[in-house]
């Protein structure tokens, strides 16, 4: 699906760490964390001409879509790299859901013709699209579904919360049809589709609710896969929103760790108080494990069992790990953390949305109960966890 | 109008109920207590609603001396114990005829730190006036460079030749500054001093030239607080309350009143986790195993914490100082930062969006559950309070302690 | 069942507390937790003469036991004080299998003539007794009782594991009969019951293991009722362990602000570190929280459903807080808490134990679904739980 | 019968995993590789445990460089990188022919301490020995006093006319001490110093007179550790490590190491957790949802935990430097600490009792399971590591920092 990972594991090439710094220069000039604020405030979807800029200065978008459609052929990890950047400041709007949930989704459902219509459009800017699975219980599981497709092809039933789903270009859907779930595209404008925008906790991202009544819709992919589609697409939207996780953590920890070095109480900097100082670290390890569990699922082979294991890894660990982080944020700058004017709870909102979006964690541990039982079945009594630590202070 | 002297006053606690009950069913005005009787709880509502109507019951419950039970009598109270106080409360609530909300900082900070540091005059001025809930109180203590540090404010106040002061400094996190007649302020007097020591306490009036508060807007979105700017503000040396520099112990009456203002007798009953229960049980969320454990848990850790302040309760009505209200502090902070996070989970889908005007109100919970860990001390204040009162460990080394005022390390 | 409890509600007489100095001066001269470690290091189950002396010299035995019976008619409350002072001292023995379950089990079968013949001897220290209900799984419920008892009232079945099980002097179980659960007695030596010691995690407490194969054994009580008396002593039991944990986690958090206040490190006491100072003051919270649930409960009268509440609340909020709070001791005491010489391991021991005797913290709480169903459904809109906070710092 | 000079080793991993497989089939006991590849685990056991034959073993491995890979060529090592050493490693566990835990501190933390600090005579009489196992390795930094305060040590070496040094002083936590060679000992030699300054590093004989170590027992029954006597311990000058005064800077070396001291290339597979998870299908803990999302988070946690471990391999053999290893140890302990608890509630009855003999392996995780959030370093010591040197926060004021030793508190 995606082009292979590089070698080595965890070692970053020079290619890498320029992605990083230019993605980083670009965000930080034109759309700092202020930016995603002031847009939020001001009910904006996106900045259209960033967004253009995205795809055209340094082709974002299209970074890891193949090339045959239009995109540069990256991996997943120079995905990665580039939403952690993102998540650093907040960045909103509908890159995500489009680059990945919704290009995900087309391209697991191998429908040829759809690709070539759509992910040129998607790589070159000028389309957005979401993904639309949910129908209010949050839960992504097939059996959820109950949007119907009959027989001609008529989509009928609810899709909410959607990302970006009231105002995407292109709405890419389950639904239930006689061959059983199948993946659907509708066009903003289709008769019987209804798009209501909702409102939310996290003001970065847009979603909508969807009504469908007899909404004619175009099936991709092999009828009755859809589903299968739909895990794929989940996976590597897991691994990328750990991954921006990632970067939204690391900017609370900077957040922090400069407010504690220059807030001055009792005489001293409160970076120099055990209370804060451990704090602090216990953040510091969050991140540090979070990182390791975004990242290593990002260098394994989409479509491979430890691809599908590193999501669900990934996804567990960090979503729990960025709501402590951003709560310990706003402990760590008392009174100041709990204004509208700082930062800290926007960091909040999106923590606590991200949890949602894509099952809750608990959801996902659930789902991993299979994987962990495979583990434990080929237990040997070989290697303990960690080298014995021999001598104790 | 006006109950028999304490003395009078039934021993019983039956019997001081009834009474107070009696009498207010013969003050109350008809139609307030017909819609109670009824139990049309929108009724009493929209009475208490009307400023006219309010203003006129708390001038008769005012007199009464019932607003103010534990005040001595002959200055706006009746002299009765906490216990016995919060048998008065709690027939107040029962009728809904109790002061409101917003009248903690003027009854349950204010006037007690009158009655112990006020002059004659003062007390004669405000506390008649706060029983009848004719002035409304606000505290201003903390400033923004100041934080946890309370001591460590630097609004100046500087006497004149006419002995009044001229104060000018910023504070913050000012609760009804913006509608309020008084307020309780701290400013430097003697920056040569030790933090402590340079201190002086006053009773600012609030339409005094130069006093401005500002909202400040929280990250739940409301703006229940205030900055308040003072700019060249001139306050009498009347208003000063307690002597000059002294105004740190001054200030420990009022913060030890906010600790433990408890109002009524705390029971064991109904709480936040009763309310995510039902709500669990609307949306289905109850049917999940891990979330059923959690609301039970935390239905357990409320509990307890009532039970823990119900001892309090009892503990400071014998009269055993404690720094036991940090303890509640703490554990209640603790507590709602766990119920916030867990009221989101209850909902189908994490209460992350909703459709217009249908928002959760576990979105509001979870947006304030921070409050309490950072709000009136954060708890790592509270936990240093608990370690060095309750457990006896040295106090953390502040390099800087007996430094003068102004040649402190700012930041 | 018990004596009715004293007014007022957490106001402590003066009887009550000269009950516990006397407690609290005979433990220190006669059972420090120095002796406690003793027994549990050369596998003594108690010293008798100290046994003896607590029967005849305070009447702490048959304190809360009916005057009729040979008791003092105390409270349940006066039998916390008791425990309490107890657990500072980690006592163990047949003390609380006697006194906290099998006299309790006794009294609520409400069988007069057992009463009569075996009370009188609990209570002058002569008779040490024991209750056993649970059979492998740990969890106290009717449905997990096989053991049977065939219609002459022959006992077969296993009872383990079962404290103070393999020494007791007279032993009350619970089995299955033609009416359903019955409480029955057993005496050592009766033909086809076989009793064997368990090793414990908690040396200061014995457990052992019940083999009974067509044993004869005494029906006391109501025919098919022992279930509800087991219920009772289980509550009574639960309240007076929650009691017996405040006051090892009291001498948990005493040992460790001692030490605290007297160890130095890095030029300081360790006891102005604020990740001392900060932990300390979370396992202060945890005591007090827990001592209000243990008396709060301990105030109740037995029966009501207040007591119930109350002792499900104490056994779920103590047993936690005292693992935790014994975890906490040994890692602020650094390596000398990770000693055998130091108590901190002899508390560790306890709390884990404790835990699993009365039916875990889990289990309790899902025994209190019912109750906070029935709560919820009483929901009014009045009064917030804490009164608001205007003036945050 | 030695390998190949590193530089003609071949440059492919796989071809390098060859290279060492080759050498160690076509030199291993015919027996032993007999029951490698039959999988007889116990037979190769047999063997290893056989001291005669396992001495042999080492002194060939020895020889060849493969025991230590990464120390220099000429110095009884073969040169590599971490990452191409793991690779030896690898081979050397799949036919269990490496050597076993309790050479930890020899190959890990003496040899790169004498490999950094010692004299060219040092080098010559240690490291070929270490190489081949000949010797037994043990620490003696910690003492009673000190604690986590590592330089706050008060053993005394005090030096004689003759250059020798006479050595006073109690240590503790010593593993191995009973049986080692040689001991890695840090004594105050400056009193008048402060703390830091005054220490002097020693490679001390363990066979000298007056050095008496006894075994101390932990909380688990166990006396894995001991408190190692030193009265008036006599030590040659040529055992000193380093210049005289600076044995802190040496023993940063050691610790150093130690943190992250990996031995073979770490992977994402079994832990504890899959362990835990094997022993809930045979209690049947398994089937409680609560317990079922406890043990997968905890798989979850320690996978994270691997997947750090590897990148903090990788990022190690980039020559990055950092306090990463004080994360993972902090990870590491916390995780520890709730699959000790976990492990015991996956029993029926809470694994508090058992038939004799049949001690469930819950109970000695239970025991163990504070091990690691004290040996090694506190796990507060960990914070403060991780908070001053990766986030930059200002140290803990020490108000004795610069004080001489010998005027230092105590207690």
């Amino acid at each position: 699906m995606y082009a292979e990972q590089r070698d080595p594991e965890f070692g970053w090439t020079g290619e890498h760490r320029q992605l990083r710094e230019t993605v980083r220069g670009l965000l930080a000039e034109r759309a700092p964390v202020s930016r995603s604020r002031e847009l939020a405030e001001v009910g904006e979807r996106y900045d259209p001409a960033l967004y253009a800029a995205l795809a055209e200065q340094v082709g974002l978008q299209g970074l890891a879509l193949p090339e045959r459609f239009g995109g540069y052929g990256g991996t997943l990890l120079d995905l990665a790299i580039v939403v952690e950047e993102m998540g650093r400041v907040l960045h909103g709007g509908p890159f995500f859901p489009t680059v990945a949930l919704a290009a995900p989704a087309l391209m697991a459902a191998a429908d040829e013709a759809a690709c070539a219509e759509y992910l040129p459009r998607i790589a070159d800017g000028t389309l957005t699209a979401a993904l639309a699975v949910v129908e209010g219980s949050g839960v992504w599981s097939a059996d959820d579904v109950s949007t119907t497709a009959d027989i001609g092809g008529l989509l009928t039933g609810a899709k909410f919360p959607v990302l970006d789903g009231a105002d995407a270009d292109l709405l890419v859907l389950a639904a239930r049809g006689p061959e059983g779930v199948s993946l659907y595209l509708v066009e903003p404008g289709t008769p019987g589709l209804r798009r209501a925008p909702m409102e939310t906790l996290d003001g970065t991202r847009r979603m909508g609710r969807l009504t469908l009544d007899r909404t004619p819709a175009r099936r991709i992919g092999t009828p009755g896969q859809g589903w299968a589609a739909v895990v794929q697409a989940r996976e590597v939207a897991s691994v990328l929103m750990a991954a921006e996780q990632v970067g939204a953590m690391a900017a609370c920890v900077e957040l922090t760790a400069e407010y504690a070095k220059t807030r001055r109480q009792f005489g001293r900097l409160i970076g120099s108080f055990q209370g804060v100082k451990h704090r602090l670290a216990d953040m510091a390890v969050r991140l540090e494990m979070s990182r390791s569990a975004a990242y290593w699922a990002a260098w394994q082979d989409p479509g491979t069992d430890e691809f599908s294991f590193g999501a669900a890894t990934a996804r567990s660990f960090c979503s729990e790990a960025y709501l402590q982080t951003a709560q310990d944020t706003i402990q760590l700058h008392g009174g100041i953390g709990f204004t509208w004017e700082h930062d800290a709870h926007l960091y909040l909102r999106r923590a606590r949305a991200d949890m949602a979006l894509l099952g809750t964690p608990t959801q996902v541990r659930a789902e991993l109960e299979t994987t962990v039982l495979a583990a434990a079945a080929e237990l040997d009594s070989a290697v303990p966890a960690w080298p014995a630590i021999e001598v104790p202070a | 109008m006006t109950l028999a002297h304490p003395v009078d006053l039934p021993a019983a606690e039956a019997d001081l109920a009834d009474a107070v009950g009696a009498w207010l069913r013969e003050n109350l005005p008809p139609d307030w207590l017909a819609a109670v009787d009824a139990g049309d709880h929108a009724a009493v509502e929209r009475i208490r609603a009307d400023p006219g109507r309010r203003a006129a019951w708390f001038d008769v419950l005012g007199a009464s001396g019932l607003a103010t039970p534990t005040w001595p009598w002959g200055q706006g109270g009746l002299g009765l114990t906490a216990d016995r106080a919060s048998i008065v409360t709690e027939q107040l609530v029962r009728y809904r005829a109790e002061r409101p909300n917003q009248d903690f900082v003027g009854l349950t900070l204010a006037g007690p730190t009158i009655l112990e540091w006020g002059t004659d005059e003062q007390k004669a001025a405000r506390l008649p006036a706060l029983a009848r809930g004719r002035e409304l109180w606000c505290q201003l203590f903390s400033e923004p460079g100041a934080g946890s540090d309370l001591a460590a404010l630097s609004t100046r106040a500087v006497q004149r030749e006419d002995s009044s002061w001229l104060v000018n400094g910023q504070k913050v996190w000012n609760s009804y500054a913006h509608l309020a007649d008084f307020g309780l302020l701290m400013a430097r007097t003697d920056p040569a001093a030790p933090k402590h020591r340079g201190i002086t306490y006053f009773l600012l009036d609030m339409r005094t030239p130069g006093v401005e508060p500002r909202p400040l807007k929280q990250m739940t979105g409301n703006a229940e607080f205030n900055e308040t700017f003072l700019t060249d503000v001139v306050v009498p040396d009347s208003a000063r309350l307690g002597p000059v520099n002294q105004g740190w112990a001054v200030a420990i009456t009022t913060l030890m009143q906010e600790r433990n203002g408890l109002s009524g007798r705390p029971v064991v009953g109904q709480g936040e986790s009763d309310r995510l229960v039902g709500r669990a049980l609307t949306t289905g969320a109850w049917r999940d195993p891990l979330l059923r454990d959690r609301l039970v848990s935390a239905f357990v850790e409320e509990r307890a914490l009532q039970m823990t302040t119900i001892r309090g309760f009892v503990a400071a009505g014998s009269g055993a100082p404690t720094a036991e209200g940090s303890i509640r502090k703490l554990a209640h902070a603790t507590l709602s930062e766990k119920l916030g996070v867990l009221g989101t989970e209850l909902e189908p889908d994490g209460a992350v969006a909703w459709d217009a005007g249908e928002r959760p109100v576990a979105v509001d919970a979870f947006l304030a559950m921070k409050t309490y860990s950072i709000a009136g001390g954060t708890s790592e204040i509270q936990r240093n309070i608990i370690s060095e009162r309750v457990l006896g460990m040295p106090k953390d080394p502040d390099p800087e302690r007996h430094k003068p005022f102004q040649e402190r390390s700012r930041g």
